[in-house]
């Protein structure tokens, strides 16, 4: 090996069960009886539907555009008609409903018209919004927009490239029989981040329990005149984690304060993304499918290429579960979580199904309370304190959960699993990092309330210092009639004939009272104004688009309900 | 459904399977100890784990507790043979039990029972005893003395007199009132060469003890129960000072392995230290855990008012692990080389 | 005699600490009160008056002065008081109101005579419209209040509370799990 | 010279003025809640102690006892101290208002603080000359500081506890400064050897 490996800390060696799927090969899936796909697949803004209820789609057709630049579109994974367009649960761990479009398919598997960009002629900008707009995001488990980490133009130049092929996760075998399968698409796709990144070094990192995926790696390297170095580094959890494997390739640790790695100089790809990236631009292909391992409690387990948004409990008939299954591990069993309800669908995250048993994994034993033994500290792969992270967080005392570093944690699980006191660690600080963003998001929003409020103040002082202000012009102009009218008066008075300096008086005197009599009457319509801007609130004027819609929306509703003629109209006020 | 949190495997491991090895590493220990003040230990060992059970069983009821999960970690039991070891083997009965009473109540139970308090129970236990009871736990058989097993019972439970010739005190004890009864006029050598109290460089027998935690000691650091850090810096300070003063005055200062292999060392820096829970957890705090108590230990023992300074050197220490863990958090992943 | 040297050196001894303290009190003086802003910095800012004080900063005035007690504010909860007794070292004291979820004023479209009033009342401007137009409430900038539901003629306003959405969605302290019947049961959540 | 350490020492250890003394247990039991309250506690008893017990030294012997006034004694250390805190809490105030509100009445408390009228005297009862006086004030503020810090970190780790209820807060509090001093009676004797 030219490559000089390096270690991480800590880590985890649970028996990898990678043999029950890895040797049968990949299997299409048949079509399912509906699929249900959620419009929010990936990190970033949730796209926005594009079809509706009736509509027929084409296999690969637009169903969810992008929305903003951190986001991905979602596409119709076959030919059908949509259901509807509507709440469904998804396959999250709080088991909530999301925005998805229901469609059935029609079983024709009609493509819509597609075919390769002409990638010569496209700049990276058009690459990146080409891999958007064809749905391409991270598979190897966060689903981090690919153009997202294409675009980046960090002032680090790229130092390596790496394409994370580890798969530390017990079970999961997806990787695994894609590389042995389909290497050479692989390579095509990293060539392609290899031309937009412009790395010094392109390095597959593979772990050494796949041997036949190495092999099949470095023939497709060889095959294609590529430079890539395919590394086989030692099998140790989490060495597929994105910093591990940094860390064992290149021996730079990049610290979890710093959100991209290419601040390092380093990118990773996980291999499924290149091969997705490729069916984009080699072939025209949206992402609409994914390897997922099924695997457990079955009797067959092996891996399938499945349409994003086929049920789970569909897709995990075809590897025949055990009768005693009784639930569906999405994820390996380190990061994975048992889905709240198993007709969830399949997203572009999801890389294995595992069926649970309490015969495969028993039952937790109650967990006892912290003996401060430090096994899991020494098995945190961020050299991190879990049982110190624990002890705050239980008390929930989330200041010191911080001190300590809690959002350095990668939730890889190490530390629930050698714990003695089988406590379930990771919970706690997934417990305490969502109460900490909770705080603030509420911190954030009182902050703005705030902002508002002393805004409405300001304002509200300033409409009383301006009234205040013609109410004293038109107290003056008053008093300015006033001493015109006294003044006309005396005038009047002094007119006597023989006082040749009051002829004048009364041109003078006429002057100011006309005058003062206009600037009265401008402080009153001034007054009147500003009461009625006072009495009628009009706070539309600088509205985003979207509230604008909405009030147009609303508008538009109430017309229809026939309540409220437009308002322009007519005056209905009640009592 | 279950909401069962990942991860789904699991590492064979719990609390009673390293409370298990605790105490299986603490036979070698035992052994050698019963063979050289004869079944009396074993009278304790028992009498003390008895009451740390019923202890621990009281107290899980009145907490409301989980009784059968709690009992079966065995965290009880370590403790109570901790004490029984520290113990002078004759001591009275009721002394064991006091002691173990209020390791597991006070000590323990009111902190939130195992994995909570912040002083090592048995630590404490031997010092509120040392100090309520100074003269009863400085009484240590004569080494060479074999009694059978029915007298040994019978000075345990009070029904014979605990005759003077019974009581010996340890080599630490009986040297450093030998050093203050002769002022100066007795030395170290001198006194070391009297093979009847002192054997062949620790108390005769007594080093014997010493090696069986010591081995035991070795063992848990082989199966990953306990770090090199703490031990090593303990005894590396008992080293350092002891042969410091030593090289400086042989005559009024004892040998390293004198010290080393007597009093409550070996058991100290392999068990009592060790102690995850009160102690320090930090690499570097386990560092200066350990070397701290090795130095307090020693000038406690030598200087004090104690025969043996390793209770309450660790107490002192428990004390301060707390501040020592958070001063000595170590650099997490890559944060090394930088502005923390 | 004695007395009089006794009381004499005492006064001597007044006189030189009275100096230096006043010296030192004028040397030391401090201005302004960078307490109010942490305090602030703790109160939730819905501006709703609840603790009796126009607004969040005069309550955190309050507090820095010692007028009122730390637990007047419910939209703050215990936590707030928790944190706010955490800061000033008091005593941690029951909240004075009930807690309440959090809640999100809603207008009822039908029934909205757009009258601007409720526009008038809300503290931070959550509420848009113009008179004699539907008005509606910006759910994100709304702190739940409840200054906008007296003024409204119609009683068109009512609070709801903030359905758990994938967004705002948290995960719960863990707990000794509950085994029940396994399979297709409804989504799993912990016996929070 | 070794005179000097040991009175030093023995002041922050043997006769520790919490653990040993039990004086001062105020502040000890109220400011230990956190560890960052407890350094700046600590701080301030430190210079206020010191600073006590040389002024009252100085005041005992340049004009109590030459004018026979020893029975104004505990009145005039009170004045002193009194002031001296008072100076104290202004200058807190003007650095770190956090600081003086989270000792809150615990910094004025420190002129009626056990510890920091005892020390002078017991300087007086034991004869120590003005410089021992300083080394033994300031060995029994050092002592108080670090006892205190030791004693907040402990708390805070405590507060995490499953402590049974009816003992949470200042109980089990008050049950680890026994322990604490349980502890310090190891020191016992220490400086008794020489």
């Amino acid at each position: 090996m030219l490559n000089k490996l390096f270690k991480f800390y800590g880590g985890v060696k649970p028996p990898s069960n990678k043999t029950l799927s890895n040797a049968l090969p990949i299997v299409q899936a048949p079509l399912p009886s509906r699929l249900v796909v959620p419009l929010h697949q990936s990190i970033g803004g949730m796209p926005r539907p594009v079809v509706q209820a009736g509509e027929r789609v084409l296999k690969g057709q637009l169903i969810g555009q992008a929305d903003g630049w951190l986001s991905a579109a979602v596409h119709a994974p076959t030919s059908g008609t949509v259901l509807e367009v509507a709440m469904h649960v998804r396959p999250h761990v709080s088991g909530l409903d999301s925005l998805c479009v229901v469609i059935e398919p029609d079983g024709q598997d009609e493509w819509i018209a597609h075919g390769p960009p002409d990638i010569a002629t496209m700049s990276p900008a058009d690459i990146c919004n080409y891999l958007q707009q064809h749905g391409v995001v991270g598979l190897g488990g966060a689903g981090f927009p690919t153009h997202g980490k294409l675009t980046a133009t960090p002032a680090v130049p790229m130092a390596e490239l790496i394409i994370n092929a580890a798969e530390c996760e017990p079970y999961i075998t997806c990787d695994d029989l894609l590389m042995r399968e389909r290497a050479d698409d692989i390579v095509r796709g990293i060539a392609v981040f290899r031309d937009m990144l412009k790395p010094q070094s392109v390095i597959i990192g593979v772990e050494d329990n796949k041997p036949e995926a190495i092999a099949a790696m470095r023939a497709a390297v060889d095959a294609q005149n590529e430079a890539f170095s395919v590394v086989a580094v030692p099998t140790l959890y989490p060495a597929g984690g994105a910093k591990q494997l940094i860390r064992v390739l290149t021996g730079k640790e990049v610290p979890g304060s710093m959100r991209s790695t290419a601040d390092m100089g380093v990118q990773v790809f996980n291999v499924g993304t290149a091969y997705a990236a490729w069916r984009a631009i080699g072939h025209g292909e949206p992402l609409i499918s994914r390897i997922v391992t099924l695997t457990g409690n079955v009797r067959q387990a092996h891996n399938v290429e499945a349409l994003i948004g086929t049920p789970m409990n569909e897709l995990l008939q075809l590897a025949q579960p055990h009768p005693d299954t009784d639930g569906i591990i999405m994820g390996g069993p380190m990061m994975g979580f048992l889905v709240p309800n198993e007709s969830a669908p399949i997203v572009k995250t999801s890389n294995c199904l595992i069926a649970h048993s309490e015969r495969l994994f028993p039952p937790k034993a109650p967990e006892m309370p912290c003996i401060r033994c430090g096994a899991c500290a020494r098995a945190c792969p961020h050299e991190l304190q879990p049982f110190e992270l624990y002890w705050h967080a239980r008390a929930k005392d989330f200041g010191k959960t911080q001190q300590y570093n809690i959002f350095d944690c990668i939730e890889c699980g190490c530390c629930s699993f050698v714990c003695p006191s089988r406590i379930p660690l990771v919970q706690y600080f997934r417990f305490a990092k969502s109460e900490i963003w909770a705080r603030e998001r509420e911190k954030k929003a009182a902050d703005e309330a705030k902002t508002r409020f002393e805004f409405k103040q300001f304002r509200e002082e300033r409409e009383k210092a301006e009234k205040a202000e013609k109410l004293a012009k038109a107290a003056a102009a008053q008093a300015a009639k006033k001493a015109a009218e006294a003044a006309a008066a005396a005038a009047a008075a002094g007119d006597a004939p023989d006082a040749p300096p009051a002829d004048k008086a009364p041109d003078v005197a006429v002057d100011p009272a006309q005058a003062a009599k206009k600037a009265a009457i401008e402080a009153a319509m001034a007054r009147a104004k500003a009461q009625r801007e006072a009495a009628q609130v009009k706070n539309t004027d600088d509205l985003t688009p979207e509230q604008a819609k909405a009030m147009a929306d609303i508008e538009a509703r109430r017309q229809q309900a026939g309540i409220a003629e437009p308002a322009t109209t007519t005056e209905t006020k009640p009592e | 459904m279950m909401f069962a949190p990942a991860p789904f495997l699991l590492k064979d491991a719990s609390v009673s399977q390293v409370m298990t090895q605790v105490c299986l590493a603490l036979i070698p220990g035992i052994a050698a100890y019963a063979w050289l003040v004869g079944p009396a230990i074993l009278v304790q060992l028992v009498i003390a784990s008895l009451t740390a059970v019923a202890a621990e069983a009281a107290m899980l009821k009145l907490r409301g507790k989980p009784l059968a999960m709690f009992l079966s970690d065995g965290s009880a039991i370590v403790t109570a043979w901790l004490i029984a070891l520290t113990f002078p083997p004759l001591a009275p009965w009721w002394l064991v039990v006091t002691g173990t009473l209020f390791a597991i109540v006070i000590a323990k139970h009111l902190y939130g029972g195992l994995g909570q308090n912040p002083f090592n129970p048995a630590m404490v236990a031997f010092a509120a005893c040392i100090v309520s009871f100074p003269a009863l736990m400085s009484q240590w058989p004569s080494v060479g003395l074999q009694m059978p097993l029915l007298d040994q019972l019978n000075v345990i439970l009070g029904l014979a007199p605990r005759v003077d010739a019974l009581s010996g005190a340890t080599p630490l004890d009986a040297m450093k009132t030998a050093l203050k009864l002769g002022e100066g006029q007795i030395d170290i050598a001198h006194l070391l060469a009297n093979q009847d109290i002192y054997g062949n460089f620790a108390g005769r027998g007594w080093e014997w003890v010493a090696t069986g935690y010591l081995l035991g000691g070795l063992w848990l650091w082989r199966r990953k129960l306990v770090t090199w850090h703490a031990p090593v810096a303990f005894l590396a300070a008992m080293v350092l000072v002891s042969g410091a003063l030593w090289l400086y005055q042989p005559a009024s200062f004892a040998s390293p392995v004198f010290h080393l292999l007597s009093g409550g060392t070996m058991l100290g820096a392999f068990f009592i230290i060790t102690d995850p829970v009160s102690g320090c957890t930090t690499p570097r705090g386990k560092l200066i855990f350990g070397f701290s108590a090795g130095l307090l230990a020693y000038i406690i023992r030598v200087f004090g008012g104690y025969p043996d300074g390793v209770a309450f050197a660790v107490l002192l220490m428990n004390l301060s692990a707390p501040l020592i863990d958070q001063l000595t958090q170590p650099r997490i992943f890559g944060m090394k080389g930088r502005q923390s | 005699m004695d007395i009089l040297l006794a009381i004499a050196i005492m006064a001597l001894g007044a006189v030189v600490l009275g100096a230096a303290l006043g010296f030192a009190s004028i040397k030391f003086k401090v201005e302004g009160d960078p307490l109010v802003e942490k305090i602030e910095a703790i109160l939730p800012q819905t501006q709703c008056g609840q603790c009796g004080y126009p607004g969040c900063k005069p309550y955190a005035e309050a507090i820095a002065k010692g007028e009122c007690d730390i637990n007047l504010c419910p939209p703050g909860g215990m936590e707030g008081v928790q944190r706010l007794a955490d800061l000033l070292g008091r005593e941690v004291k029951a909240l004075e109101a009930e807690e309440k979820p959090k809640q999100v004023a809603i207008i009822d479209e039908n029934t909205c005579i757009g009258c601007t009033l409720c526009i008038q009342a809300c503290p931070v401007d959550a509420i848009v419209g113009a008179a004699k137009q539907m008005h509606t409430i910006i759910a994100q900038q709304c702190t739940g209040c409840e200054l906008c539901l007296p003024p409204c003629p119609v009683e068109c306003i009512h609070m709801e509370v903030i359905p758990e959405t994938l967004d705002n969605w948290k995960w719960k302290f863990p707990v000794i799990e509950i085994k029940s019947a396994p399979h297709d049961s409804a989504p799993a959540k912990e016996a929070a | 010279m070794s005179h000097y350490i040991f009175i030093l020492v023995g002041a922050v250890l043997v006769n520790n003025v919490v653990l040993v003394k039990i004086l001062g247990l105020c502040p000890f039991m109220g400011v230990s809640k956190k560890l960052e309250t407890a350094y700046g506690m600590g701080a301030a008893t430190t210079f206020v102690l010191t600073l006590a017990t040389g002024s009252s030294y100085i005041i005992d012997h340049f004009l109590l006892i030459p004018f026979g006034l020893e029975y104004l004694r505990t009145l005039s250390f009170i004045v002193t101290i009194a002031a001296i805190v008072q100076m104290t809490e202004m200058v807190i105030a003007k650095t770190s208002p956090t600081l003086q509100q989270t000792l809150g009445i615990y910094l004025p408390l420190i002129t009626t603080n056990c510890a920091v009228l005892g020390v002078p005297l017991i300087n007086i009862a034991y004869g120590y000359n003005f410089v021992e006086s300083l080394l033994f004030g300031a060995g029994s503020a050092i002592g108080f500081s670090g006892v205190l810090i030791l004693f907040a970190a402990v708390r805070e780790r405590i507060e995490g506890a499953d402590v049974p209820r009816h003992f949470r807060g200042s109980a089990i509090a008050m049950i680890t400064a026994g322990l604490m001093a349980l502890a310090f009676m190891g020191f016992a004797g220490l400086d008794k050897y020489q």
